[in-house]
């Protein structure tokens, strides 16, 4: 069809003002969006840190936790729906685990690859069947869902808590790992799985609290993210797992802060892409990002280099 | 224990004659060929409904000799290319003697060999892609075509609300909104006005940035022909971020998702469909009333259409696809597929959705859309006027 | 051509971020010679031979093989603040090979851990290193038009499994072999590549005296048979004394000594080194 | 004992030629057959039957089998009794109906003879080893052919078989990489994409073009190529790209190397979707009206002679330096195997055959659309190679069949709202294949970890020497 070019919108604005009423909407969105992917990949970022597995799966837990809140909320009030939500959301993470990808800890690395692509076959058909595969439209949660107006852009209140609630989060998460017990310990284990395992650390309860902790952040996420895109559909949360993934691996996966901030550069450079008029190309060139970074630097912006023993 | 069993295998086999009782001549199988799960599933099961609403009305079909039970067989095509010649292949082998369906033109088009080569009629009920029925001659279809619907709408623009300059966002791969953003595009540019375009990939949910680009372009009117998984989000985020240019779509649109979506919110919306809830028309009334007792008499079909009783246009559409092939069966006397393909060309029908007239290509010959406004303060559609063409 | 000297390595350099795994190790090998480098835990034996081998890039020094240079690096550029080893002047040339190209030089190893391929069978594991000297092209091979080359790689790995004393093992799982016969095998497997010079990786380590004694035999047997020089680490010390005609020992990276292995035994250098280290 | 198995071979012979003699005798009979029965029972015919017989002359005069066959059987249906036909109808009738099966079985017959004469008079026992698998790979494209006959080019058992063929030649492809390699490989999609856009672009008829690329003013190419011609391109046009992704994607390890080939296979999608590449991909738009397969025998036989170079590049010297890359990179290349020349030489002959694949597949949906080809396609795949084993041909090919039989055939009825007299059985509802079938893969990778065949190969000789081993110890009882 007639593909109409829309050329830089950067330089559409003839004075500041106007390019920045152009653009603002832009960044916004980037930095939203930016914040949930954060959330969604720390999950990623700790689970591969300790198991060296790309949870896959990890983006359907986002969406079961869209569905438990549209589906609680028809009938719970939002002081028992909120938590509820987040409990069941935990649960799921700490049961896949479990019964995914605990019986292989010995087995290959692929094997329990495979496995995680299973359980999201499995999870993404299951939702379908619940939910009949018809968009539900996300409750309106009170306060996060109130429009605000910056500038000369209107936005949702979401926009402004997203980075303001990851960065909390994210400072509240790197204390628990530097300063409790079970922190010290995934840090052991991440460093080395075997020796922890002989100095006595119990290596079952570190994954699982990493699965728990992933999940309750996938929750938190994944209220924040469909108060923002509202339909959820049991492959809503495919893309942006992927993209979560993504962010990870460009921070350096392993480590938290640089998943932080892989996401933020992701989520703003998604929506630059767009502001240019390459819309189609959007989440290629996410991966393109993920190639070349993989190429000229693998452990990513903050990853620590491994060396491999002969 | 072993004569309990044949007890019991005796009984199983008689099953099908006591549930087929004596008054009925034979069997008639009727194959819904509908996506139940992918990108298209929504749509389908609401089309699907229709089918089973116009089969409870009318279970039996009267040939010259005798009264024939009619049979549905529903085959779910997944919304996927690649999986549509084996659920196609599943209906002929069911032996259906004329199929319906597909929401969605791709499946449509993956699974026309298969009926061409088993000589079973095959009649559209939404795909609108030409290319559906073109250089397949056993496809009919009864809605109108992309070309047309994409004309209709950018009239629509131009005469409602006098723009100039409008921005089509279709989603990349999908044919239905490529096409119709097409048609829309040529007429539009035909009538004077000025179209920007862009397409978004499948799993975007995030429609900041493409509003965003309509506004900078300075559009007028937005034209937005995607599914409904989308729509919701784009109406959602047009209205978090204050964009208020009205916006069009086609038929898919025609949704009790997009009317929670906009309620509330002071967005304009505007859809051209095949069908108005509110026709006054008594069939179009009697059938409306109908459809909402039946969905809520059950549960599971209610469910099926999103857990509401409004009625979708592709529901309107399925009951007129049944009960054309039940018309079809009637001017064949016959339940043979070669006796339906002979007549089909020549089978009328007065629906719900107006008279159905098969005309170029096995094509529905339709010259006029309803055209209908979401009010967002009651949730529920309201009628603006039927366009048509020529205007 | 007859060559004199083997390997010869010259200044070479191995530093992981900050520790120097191997120091300014410059050493030689004769043609024909069964050299052995000895050292406590973690001196840098294998590092070094990693570094022979193309396994890792040394950080400073050269290696040369027959009198050509094989491998060579300099600690400028991005390594020049953190550079720490002891030779400092180098020319700035950069040599670099790959493993697979240092093989198919002539220089075949063994590892300390062994490796080797644990879904293929004994025979199978031997045929795979003949792969380097097929003529054969990616066509020919699949459409078997190399059968004949094909019957040769299979007899020469029956004749190197049985040179080994494993061809009755032939058909069983590499893996399913005993230790002493996973080492044998491995180093039937390092012979397939045609090699002149051998390194083996602690060859007895886990072995009995009486597998150990037949193994000194063995790798003198192998040398002659096969026209080897033999470069290897072991800290057996009987073996080492009985079959080496030279001896180098390091420590923390660094020679301490060389000589006889007479000469060796008396070093008060390598006696400390070696005091209250156990010797496996 | 020789001349024993040379005399059965010449009966066999004799007797298969007779069979096919008179079959093609009966291939044209059906006209004067018709006259014969319109003199016998002319009595019976009415307005229906006589449209019934027009029907099969029609039929006939198309060339259409299925259909004369089908019209044929209602107008026999139309005779109060069939059985008063005279013998000699009756069995030209019979002859008519089933010549194409008598055919093959005849030609079967024929490759028994011809393998029991080998066994004969080969000495040296050279061609033992070789004959036997050729007779029973005969055996199945006659068998595929006999089938086809029987139930029509488009019955269920043939469409299933058909994908499960192409779907067998891709999981071969992945397992090439994945299971004899090592390299945990996500872009077959992607791959297939392009084989498949290869073969459409370059194989719809020029006729067809501006239809197709109705947005496009019929696109940039005008000129179509042969199909099979435009198979080996598409193949070509994978093993290219792989060639160029693999320059810097080899480098990395495991699930890195996962992860950057499914990005690539993404944004391979994003560039065959791309607008600006409209006149040659058709931008999103669906590719059709290209050639395509018109019988089973053409994607059994491209995918059988694929599998089967596949086969006899992994018993090669290359194949065995594949596996010793997969179980200890290390070792590997301190045996002399180039690792990134033997990763890239894998990674880019898989692609060639997913290409070819994807181009297969293109036939056997008539329409190809970039959308289609997403990650989940190519989980899909893996899975298949896990479930029929990692570094298992005969382990994938088994398990594509069972994988789309089950999918899309066998399991239907589980999507089915079902009652049993009026008792509604629980959870059957759409979608409920889906959910059961995962759960069927979720219980194979976790207890069944291995699949179908572990590592091990479908094998004849260890077929006969297991039924030898049971009989003998039953013998000793």
């Amino acid at each position: 069809m007639g593909a109409e070019d829309f050329g830089p919108h950067f330089s559409k604005g003839t004075s500041m003002s106007d390019f920045i009423s152009a653009n603002l909407p832009y960044l916004l969105a980037g930095i939203s969006v930016g914040g949930q992917y954060a959330l969604i990949a720390i999950g990623y970022t700790m689970v591969y840190g300790i198991l060296r597995l790309i949870n896959f799966a990890h983006g359907d837990i986002f969406t079961v936790a869209a569905y438990c809140m549209v589906y609680m909320n028809a009938t719970l009030p939002l002081y028992l729906s909120l938590p509820l939500t987040i409990i069941l959301t935990v649960l799921l993470g700490f049961s896949v685990e479990r019964i995914a990808y605990k019986p292989l800890r010995s087995a290959p690395r692929m094997s329990i690859m495979i496995s995680a692509i299973g359980v999201s076959y499995l999870l993404q058909n299951l939702m379908w069947y619940i939910t009949g595969g018809l968009a539900k439209q996300y409750p309106t949660l009170p306060f996060i869902s109130n429009p605000v107006s910056i500038y000369t852009a209107t936005t949702k209140m979401v926009t402004l808590v997203t980075p303001v609630l990851t960065l909390v989060l994210v400072v509240a998460l790197v204390q628990l790992i530097n300063h409790t017990k079970v922190g010290m310990a995934m840090r052991a284990v991440s460093k080395d799985f075997e020796t922890s395992k002989l100095m006595g650390i119990k290596i079952n309860k570190v994954i699982s609290v990493t699965f728990i902790i992933g999940s309750f952040l996938a929750a938190v996420g994944s209220m924040l993210y469909f108060s923002n895109y509202t339909a959820v559909t049991p492959t809503a949360g495919a893309m942006p797992g992927l993209k979560a993934f993504v962010a990870a691996v460009f921070g350096g996966i392993g480590s938290i802060p640089g998943a932080v901030i892989g996401a933020f550069i992701i989520g703003i450079a998604e929506n630059i892409i767009k502001a240019l008029g390459l819309t189609s190309f959007s989440d290629a060139f996410t991966f393109a990002l993920l190639i070349i970074i993989l190429i000229f630097k693998p452990t990513g912006l903050f990853g620590e280099p491994q060396q491999e023993k002969v | 224990m072993k004569k309990l069993t044949a007890l019991f295998l005796a009984l199983m086999l008689l099953l099908p004659v006591i549930a087929l009782g004596e008054e009925y001549a034979g069997e008639i199988v009727i194959g819904i060929y509908e996506p139940a799960s992918g990108p298209n599933g929504a749509g389908g099961k609401q089309e699907t409904l229709g089918i089973y609403y116009a089969n409870h009305l009318a279970p039996t079909v009267e040939l010259s000799d005798g009264v024939y039970k009619i049979r549905l067989e529903e085959v779910d095509n997944q919304s996927s290319n690649d999986k549509a010649p084996t659920a196609a292949r599943t209906l002929v082998d069911a032996g259906a003697s004329i199929v319906l369906g597909s929401y969605g033109s791709g499946v449509s088009i993956a699974a026309a060999d298969i009926f061409d080569a088993a000589g079973v009629v095959a009649i559209g009920i939404s795909c609108t892609n030409p290319q559906v029925t073109i250089g397949n001659p056993l496809y009919y279809r009864i809605c109108y075509l992309d070309p047309f619907q994409g004309t209709v709408l950018a009239n629509f623009a131009m005469d409602e609300f006098t723009a100039k300059k409008a921005y089509t966002l279709a989603q990349l791969g999908n044919d239905y909104d490529v096409g119709l953003a097409y048609y829309f595009t040529e007429a539009f540019k035909g009538k004077g006005g000025e179209v920007n375009g862009e397409t978004f990939p499948l799993g975007t949910s995030d429609f900041t940035a493409y509003l965003t680009s309509a506004v900078n372009a300075g559009a007028e009117v937005i034209f937005s022909p995607t599914s409904t998984e989308f729509a919701s989000q784009i109406i959602t985020q047009a209205a978090a971020n204050g964009i208020k240019i009205p916006i069009l779509a086609g038929d898919t649109w025609d949704s009790s998702v997009i009317l929670d979506a906009a309620k509330g919110t002071d967005m304009s919306v505007s859809v051209s469909t095949f069908f108005d809830e509110g026709d006054t028309s008594s069939a179009a009334a009697d059938f409306v009333k109908g459809f909402k007792e039946w969905l809520n008499a059950n549960p599971d079909k209610l469910a099926n259409n999103g857990g509401n009783d409004i009625v979708a246009a592709v529901s309107a559409l399925g009951y007129d696809g049944y009960m054309v092939a039940l018309e079809a069966l009637k001017l064949a006397d016959s339940g043979e597929r070669e006796d339906i393909a002979e007549i089909m060309a020549d089978v009328t029908f007065n629906g719900v959705t107006g008279a159905i007239v098969f005309g170029e290509n096995g094509d529905a010959v339709r010259d006029q859309a309803f055209i209908k406004k979401s009010n967002n303060e009651t949730g529920a559609w309201e009628f603006v006027k039927v366009q048509s063409v020529s205007e | 051509m007859s060559v004199e000297t083997m390997l010869e390595l010259k200044h070479v350099t191995m530093q992981f971020g900050g520790v120097v795994a191997v120091d300014d190790l410059s050493m030689h090998i004769k043609k024909d010679e069964i050299v052995a480098l000895i050292g406590p835990n973690g001196a840098g034996k294998t590092t070094a031979f990693n570094c022979i081998t193309g396994v890792y890039a040394p950080t400073n020094g050269q290696v040369f093989y027959q009198d050509k240079l094989i491998v060579s690096n300099h600690p400028q550029g991005r390594m020049k603040q953190l550079y720490v080893g002891s030779h400092k002047q180098f020319p700035s040339e950069v040599v670099e090979n790959t493993p697979d190209q240092i093989t198919k030089l002539g220089v075949a190893r063994t590892f300390q851990n062994i490796r080797l391929f644990k879904t293929q069978t004994a025979f199978e594991n031997v045929l795979i290193a003949t792969h380097l000297h097929r003529k054969s092209n990616l066509f020919s091979a699949t459409l078997r038009l190399n059968y004949k080359e094909e019957q040769q790689h299979r007899e020469l790995a029956e004749q190197l499994l049985d040179a080994v004393g494993l061809l009755k093992e032939k058909d069983e799982l590499a893996v399913s072999l005993p230790y002493g016969k996973q080492r044998r095998l491995e180093i039937a497997r390092a012979l397939a590549t045609k090699p002149q010079l051998l390194l083996l990786d602690e060859p007895a380590a886990g072995m009995n005296p009486q597998e150990t004694e037949a193994l000194a035999k063995f790798i003198v047997g192998i040398r002659k048979r096969f026209g080897l020089t033999i470069f290897l680490i072991e800290h057996h010390m009987d073996l080492v004394m009985d079959i080496s005609d030279r001896i180098y020992v390091i420590d923390f990276g660094k020679q301490i000594a060389t000589g006889l292995p007479e000469q060796i035994q008396d070093n008060p250098a390598v006696i400390a080194a070696y005091l209250g280290v156990d010797e496996e | 004992m020789k001349t024993v198995k040379i005399l059965i071979a010449l009966v066999l012979a004799v007797c298969a030629v007779t069979v096919i003699y008179f079959a093609q005798s009966a291939k044209d009979s059906l006209p004067g057959l018709l006259e014969t029965m319109d003199a016998q029972q002319l009595a019976a015919q009415d307005d229906k039957m006589l449209k019934a017989r027009d029907r099969v002359t029609d039929a006939l005069e198309e060339g259409d089998r299925e259909k004369t066959l089908r019209n044929l059987t209602r107008y026999l249906d139309g005779f109060s009794d069939k059985l008063t036909f005279s013998d000699g109808v009756n069995r030209e009738l019979m002859l008519f109906k089933n010549y194409p099966v008598l055919t093959a079985g005849s030609i079967f017959l024929l490759a028994i003879a011809l393998a029991l004469v080998v066994y004969a008079l080969d000495k040296g026992k050279k061609f033992k080893k070789l004959a036997l698998p050729l007779v029973l790979i005969a055996a199945l494209y006659c068998g595929i052919y006999i089938v086809e006959n029987i139930t029509g080019v488009n019955s269920m058992l043939m469409t299933v078989l058909k994908k499960g063929a192409i779907y067998a030649l891709i999981a071969v492809s992945m397992n090439l990489l994945n299971g004899f390699t090592g390299l945990f490989s996500l872009g077959q999609a992607g791959f297939m994409l392009i084989g498949a856009y290869a073969y459409a672009i370059l194989s719809i008829p020029v006729e067809n073009r501006a239809q197709v690329y109705q947005y496009y003013a019929g696109g940039l190419i005008q000129f179509s190529l042969p199909p099979l011609l435009s198979i080996v391109i598409a193949g070509l046009a994978a093993a290219f790209f792989a060639f160029l992704i693999g320059l810097p994607v080899l480098r990395l390890k495991s699930d890195y190397l996962a992860i950057a080939t499914l990005g690539f296979a993404e944004i391979i999608r994003a560039v065959f979707q791309y607008e600006g590449l409209g006149p040659i991909t058709n931008g999103s738009n669906l590719l059709r009206r290209f050639t395509v397969f018109s019988t089973a025998l053409y994607p059994f036989a491209i995918a059988g002679v694929c599998i089967a170079l596949i086969t006899l590049l992994i018993h090669s010297t290359y194949g065995r330096a594949f596996k010793a890359i997969r179980d200890d990179e290390v070792a590997a290349e301190a045996m002399g195997i180039n690792l990134f020349a033997h990763k890239q030489l894998a990674f880019v002959i898989s692609s060639f055959f997913a290409g070819v694949g994807g181009a297969l597949l293109a036939m056997y949906q008539t329409t190809v659309q970039a959308a289609a080809f997403t990650s989940a396609m190519t989980y899909e795949i893996l899975l298949i190679v896990v479930i029929g084993g990692m570094g298992s041909i005969s382990g994938s090919v088994i398990a594509s069949f069972l994988f789309v039989a089950a999918s899309e055939w066998w399991l239907r009825f589980l999507d089915n709202e079902t009652m049993i007299g009026s008792f509604q059985v629980p959870l059957l509802r759409s979608g409920f294949r889906m959910v059961a079938f995962s759960a069927v893969i979720m219980a194979v990778v976790l207890f069944y970890r291995k699949g179908i065949m572990g590592d091990k190969e479908f094998s004849l000789a260890r077929m006969i020497g297991w039924t030898r081993h049971r009989k003998e110890a039953h013998d000793e009882r």
